[in-house]
């Protein structure tokens, strides 16, 4: 009898396996949901597929009667649109400020411990100041998506860039680079796949700031729809909301692993 | 299938006509009546309405304050045969619509309103455009969470607005915020209600009992006019974090039935006339079900027992049964 | 060709003495190697003459003159480990140098300027025997080959010295072997100086034509931090034709160890 | 003139440096409150400081009038104790998914895809469903906290346990150890102060779920409040407890670090 | 003391033969040293010897027996790093072994059992010179102390075979030279086989009763992946008094090139 760190499943156990948790979880919902439907027909906490699927169908594949859009579509650029500007503003924010703060003794000493604070401060507490500071419309929840995740991406890129080897820094030195040529062809480079992982890490919490804003004042979005629909328990156009977002996060993460890879060739190659 | 029990749980949230409930919770009044029927009543605070009324929905509470809208729109839609067992006031002058800089309704035309969608505001928005011959497609409805509408008023973008006290007392403090339509024009129609699950009352009447009596006697010292009255007001206030004055300022624009004889009166009039409204609204707003196909489609059984609607989907019920006990003194 | 003169060099971190009253006259032209046991301060050394690290007392001075307080092109370096950009393909490391001279502001070379750095880069890069990988980056080079690349990076500035910290410690034997060649003829050619840290005796000897060890005089615990590591041996040999005589060799390998 | 990156401010310059964003903070707010306050002197928005001072008092040094428990103290306790809680469940399964998923093929096998497509969940969209599922009282906000940041937990413990150099595993076998004792022995104690960097580095979400649940069911602790406040715009209030929470999460943060430097020596003996 | 049989052992990784046919007859007691170019499968082998991969095809044997196809104290092991825990003190980490097998729940020893265990470990220790060190952790060690440690871990489960993966590879000569005498004092007193592979063909000899070499024999680019490394050396020496004959260490050092 091997150990059990030993035994390796092979490629169609594996698979196997890795459908055991979600068929248990769609068994569980299944049996929740006959028993809460034989009790009351028009339950709405756990509706069946039928009902899930008239749910995904009009809000995905038919037009809103009232606007004339399909509400599922609207809803996804909306959101993503919203999400893609405050990640591409945390993130050139944070390449900035996180390489100079990794990079230059003068700029660490002056920002890091600011940066330290704000990260630690928890955004929804202040959503109102928000608010009030950039309005009610697209920028404030654009701006709390950013300011959300860039100390973030700003404390996980000083890191990185701390990390870089003395020895590359010295070498460059030798070579006649001043501080701004080091950034430019040294750190900078070096640091984007780096500034990829910190985008990937930070992502999760950018959903979240971005559901919390729609949350509050929208009149569309992902986030938007779920809590006005939470109003009277639809879950049926709840779940398959949640499970598109849950879709999107993971293709947004897959396509930025890929660019990665794509784009920064030096980094996997060899072993 | 009778079902008694001894434990009960009732959702509450911070507005001004549920007020009392917490006070009664706070100073003992609750217990009181509890330990009279032998049953132990738990008032939990909910600081998001919507949630509460939901916790109902699913069935984790045996009862909870909603407005007569949100009970049909949300149990009673959701197949959960409700009861309202007590009309404890109606909105006169608490939900307003707010403009900015303007002074009549008609100015709202193509402007951007924010209020909490499908909610009361909502239906009092709709049934203003009506009134002045517009509808919902002349404005841009921004959904925005009560929460934040004072915040949100205070931002340059936002230019009109529904919602209800203590915000709407809060916000007309501003020099160019003009009330251009409240609830005082709609009278009846939106009433702030305990609502419970019919299953529930009818086979746990001690339950139906000690609610009421909770009710009225902190209604009676509410509205004593001497010092405890006064005392009572003013924790109210505080606990709604407000004051004495300004809660009395929010009662101004509320229609309180401080006596069970003013609810039992009340559902003697134009009930039926008044539901009808609110059925329409949420119908047109997709919010009685996917399969309705009138407003008619949910019926709503009135305390004479004549049903408004579809007789064969009776799911929300007014009774006076328990008010009359208490009018009675048979409590 | 530069004169080296090291002036009663003291370091000192803390309160830890690291080294102590090093005195040195290099000759134009020397490869020097420095050898000594772990811990002794070679490396501290190097970084002093790198311009990385300043003494705590004394002075170094190139051709009378003191060096400059921070690294610059007149003094290469090629470490045990990144040396070499590896975001840089070998021929876009070795061109680093002469982008970083002509271009204060972009650091990028076109059009004819490109070509003709290109040109000299290739060059060099055929020098250590890298013709045929000027376009692999180097995760795709072997150990030996990412060192040929660095010591071609750092011999495009025409450096007055190379400083070498262990460059070929990771190395396989015959690859080092390899190396070494290279490394000779380049010196010969370029008429550098050469200082190189080794744990190797045997490559000291072979590479060098002055063997120079640091250690510690004063050795007992309680003495280790007050007082730092110095100059023990200075042998000026000719590795290629007379070996040292072998009692000095075993003094050495203890005193390397 | 030597390159910037190579210019060390000494200690007195450091310090000088470092408190100039929050001086240029504070002075900025000075100046935008006494702007707004002198258009109109009731303005909520930005305090000046004898009112928020007077905030401060009223909510953390005297008794609460109705309650008459100082408000501040409870709700700390009250988050406190939520925040805690849910943490330490989510550390605790962390531990154990999060070490078996690392190490055992099998157990890999069959979870790892499943709590990676959890941990793409936003959990505020899921914010309804657990609280129609666990109910509003104090469970539902543990469990919102503990949900929240398990996945991460686990999957970062995991890529932890993943990282033990085999040849550690290869010889715990040659010297006899069972799958059991090389968990007990082996990977637990070298994991758990991985377990801490994966629990400090989910602070910040955790610190997120509580404020959210706290403000939809509650009634009491630091996000109930601010929510609570909120609605009258009371800044005076928001603004202190915000600080309030900053300065705790930092607290908590630097306990954690303490912590695991005294408690896992071995990680920072030597070098 | 135990007899290895390899018969003609194959390892493919996907497409890409990395052994063939290797076959080998060990005396028991033996010291085997394995030499090859890097990348030649050395490690392969030695994890194979483990049980930590099966061959692809073949079988090794034990005294004629086919040996478990997993990791077991009756073969000891020390790789280059990573072979001490480094949450565990020096005693701890020798102890490790004695409470694994008398505490199959705890994994712990208390009481009496662990005073008896604790002497036993720290003889081991004194043996490998590490009785002064037995509270710190492996970061507090020097890398030569580390490897002494790995050492006395893996003998005090008194393995019938040592398998050892170029443990000194990363160790400064002199120390090298301190653990080769621990290392040897001990392979005489126990009595076990050594398999141990290294870069370093001085250190092959010096150990050895048998230096064996890895290498390919097609290495033609396009032959690479087909055709695996076999033995192509297996000599017999007596690395303490006759030194290999010189053209042999030649052809050698171009095998391990
Ligand atoms: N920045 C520093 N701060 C404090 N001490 C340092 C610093 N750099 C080096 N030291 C100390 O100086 C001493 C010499 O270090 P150095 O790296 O120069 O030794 P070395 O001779 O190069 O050793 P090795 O052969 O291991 O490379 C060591 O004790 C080290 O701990
Ligand atoms: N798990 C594996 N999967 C695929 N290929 C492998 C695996 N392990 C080793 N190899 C390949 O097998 C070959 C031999 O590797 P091995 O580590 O045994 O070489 P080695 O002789 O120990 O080299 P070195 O001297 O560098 O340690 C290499 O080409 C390596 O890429
Ligand atoms: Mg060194
Ligand atoms: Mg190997």
């Amino acid at each position: 009898m091997r150990r059990l760190i030993n035994r390796q499943p092979d490629v169609v156990v594996r698979f196997g396996l890795m459908l055991i948790p979600f068929i248990a979880v769609v068994i569980a919902y299944m049996i929740a949901s006959e028993a809460r439907l034989s009790a009351n027909p028009n339950d709405k906490l756990l509706p069946g597929w039928s009902t899930i699927a008239a749910a995904i169908e009009r809000m995905a594949f038919l037009p809103d009667q009232r606007t004339g859009s399909y509400l599922l579509l609207q809803d996804t650029i909306s959101s993503l649109t919203r999400l893609g500007i405050g990640v591409a503003v945390a993130t050139l924010i944070g390449g900035i400020f996180g390489v100079l703060q990794g990079l230059i003794p003068y700029f660490r000493a002056t920002f890091s411990a600011f940066t330290g604070v704000l990260s630690m401060i928890p955004p929804l507490a202040v959503l109102p100041i928000l608010f009030i500071v950039f309005g009610l419309g697209e920028l404030a929840k654009v701006v709390l998506v950013a300011v959300g995740i860039a100390p973030f991406i700003i404390r996980d890129l000083a890191l990185r860039t701390e990390e870089i080897p003395h020895e590359e820094i010295i070498k460059a030195q030798t070579l006649g680079a001043s501080t701004w040529q080091i950034i430019l062809r040294i750190v900078v480079p070096q640091m984007l796949p780096r500034l990829i992982d910190g985008v990937r890490l930070s992502l999760g919490a950018a959903w979240l700031f971005l559901i919390a804003a729609e949350a509050i004042a929208s009149d569309s979005g992902l986030g938007y729809r779920i809590f006005l629909m939470r109003r009277y328990l639809a879950m049926d156009v709840i779940l398959p909301y949640v499970a598109w977002i849950t879709l999107l996060a993971f293709t947004l993460d897959f396509a930025l692993r890929l660019f990665q890879r794509i784009a920064f060739r030096w980094m996997y190659r060899g072993n | 299938h009778a079902e008694a029990k001894k434990d009960f749980k009732v959702g509450w949230s911070i507005y001004v006509g549920w007020m009392p409930w917490g006070y009664a919770m706070d100073h003992g009044i609750v217990k009181k009546w509890a330990d009279k029927y032998d049953i132990n009543i738990e008032l939990v605070q909910f600081n998001d309405y919507i949630e509460g009324i939901n916790q109902f929905t699913a069935g984790a509470y045996d009862g909870v304050m909603a407005t007569n809208m949100d009970a049909l729109a949300i149990p009673s839609a959701g197949g959960v045969d409700s009861t309202i067992l007590v009309i404890g006031d109606y909105s006169d002058g608490n939900d307003a619509i707010i403009l900015k800089g303007k002074d009549k309704l008609e100015d709202i035309k193509g402007q951007k309103v924010n209020l909490v969608e499908l909610s009361v505001s909502h239906y009092v928005l709709a049934r203003a455009l009506e009134n002045i011959g517009m509808s919902e497609k002349d404005v841009t409805v921004v959904n925005t969470s009560d929460a934040d509408m004072i915040a949100a008023y205070a931002t340059p973008d936002v230019t009109a607005m529904v919602t209800w006290n203590p915000m709407v007392a809060e916000i007309l403090k501003e020099k160019d915020a003009y009330n251009v339509y409240d609830s005082k024009k709609l009278p009846g129609e939106i009433q702030d209600s305990l609502v419970v699950n019919t299953q529930t009352m009818k086979d746990n009447p001690a339950f139906a009992k000690a609610m009421t009596g909770i009710w009225y006697e902190t209604m009676a010292l509410m509205s004593g006019g001497d010092a405890a009255a006064e005392a009572a007001k003013a924790a109210m206030g505080e606990a709604s974090g407000t004051d004495l004055a300004g809660y009395e300022e929010q009662l101004a624009a509320t229609k309180m039935f401080y006596t069970p004889e003013g609810y039992i009166g009340f559902t003697e009039g134009n009930l039926a006339e008044l539901t009808q409204f609110v059925s329409k609204f949420l119908f047109d707003h997709g919010l009685l079900g996917q399969d309705a196909t009138s407003p008619d489609y949910i019926g709503i059984e009135l305390a004479d027992g004549t049903v408004v609607g579809n007789a064969d989907n009776v799911l929300l019920r007014y009774t006076t049964e328990y008010a009359k006990m208490a009018a009675e003194g048979k409590l | 060709m530069t004169r080296v003169t090291v002036e009663n060099v003291w370091k000192v971190y803390g309160d830890q003495t690291v080294l102590e009253s090093v005195h040195l006259e290099i000759e134009p032209g020397s490869f020097i190697a420095l050898v000594g046991p772990s811990g002794c301060g070679k490396s501290t050394f190097l970084r002093m003459m790198l311009g990385d690290e300043a003494p705590s007392r004394g002075r170094i001075l190139l051709d009378g003159v003191e060096l400059d307080a921070e690294p610059s092109p007149d003094r290469g370096v090629v470490f045990q480990k990144y040396s070499v950009f590896p975001h840089l393909t070998a021929l876009q490391n070795v061109m680093l140098g002469l982008e970083f001279a002509a271009s204060p502001v972009m650091a990028r070379l076109f059009g004819k300027a490109k070509r003709k750095a290109k040109t000299e880069a290739l060059d060099m890069l055929n020098c250590v025997g890298l013709g045929h990988a000027v376009r692999k980056y180097p995760s795709e080079l072997s150990g030996g080959m990412q060192q040929r690349l660095a010591i071609a990076q750092a011999l495009i500035k025409k450096p007055k010295i190379l400083l070498l910290d262990e460059p070929f410690g990771a190395l396989d034997p015959g690859i080092r072997a390899e190396v070494h060649e290279i490394l000779l003829r380049l010196w010969r050619e370029e008429g550098m100086t050469v200082f190189m840290v080794t744990h190797d005796l045997s490559e000291a000897f072979k590479l060098g034509t002055r063997v120079i060890a640091f250690d510690r005089v004063r050795t007992r615990p309680e003495e280790m931090k007050a007082y730092g590591a110095t100059v023990t041996f200075d042998l000026k040999v000719d590795g290629k034709s007379v070996p040292p005589r072998p009692e000095l060799r075993e003094q050495l390998a203890a005193a390397a160890q």
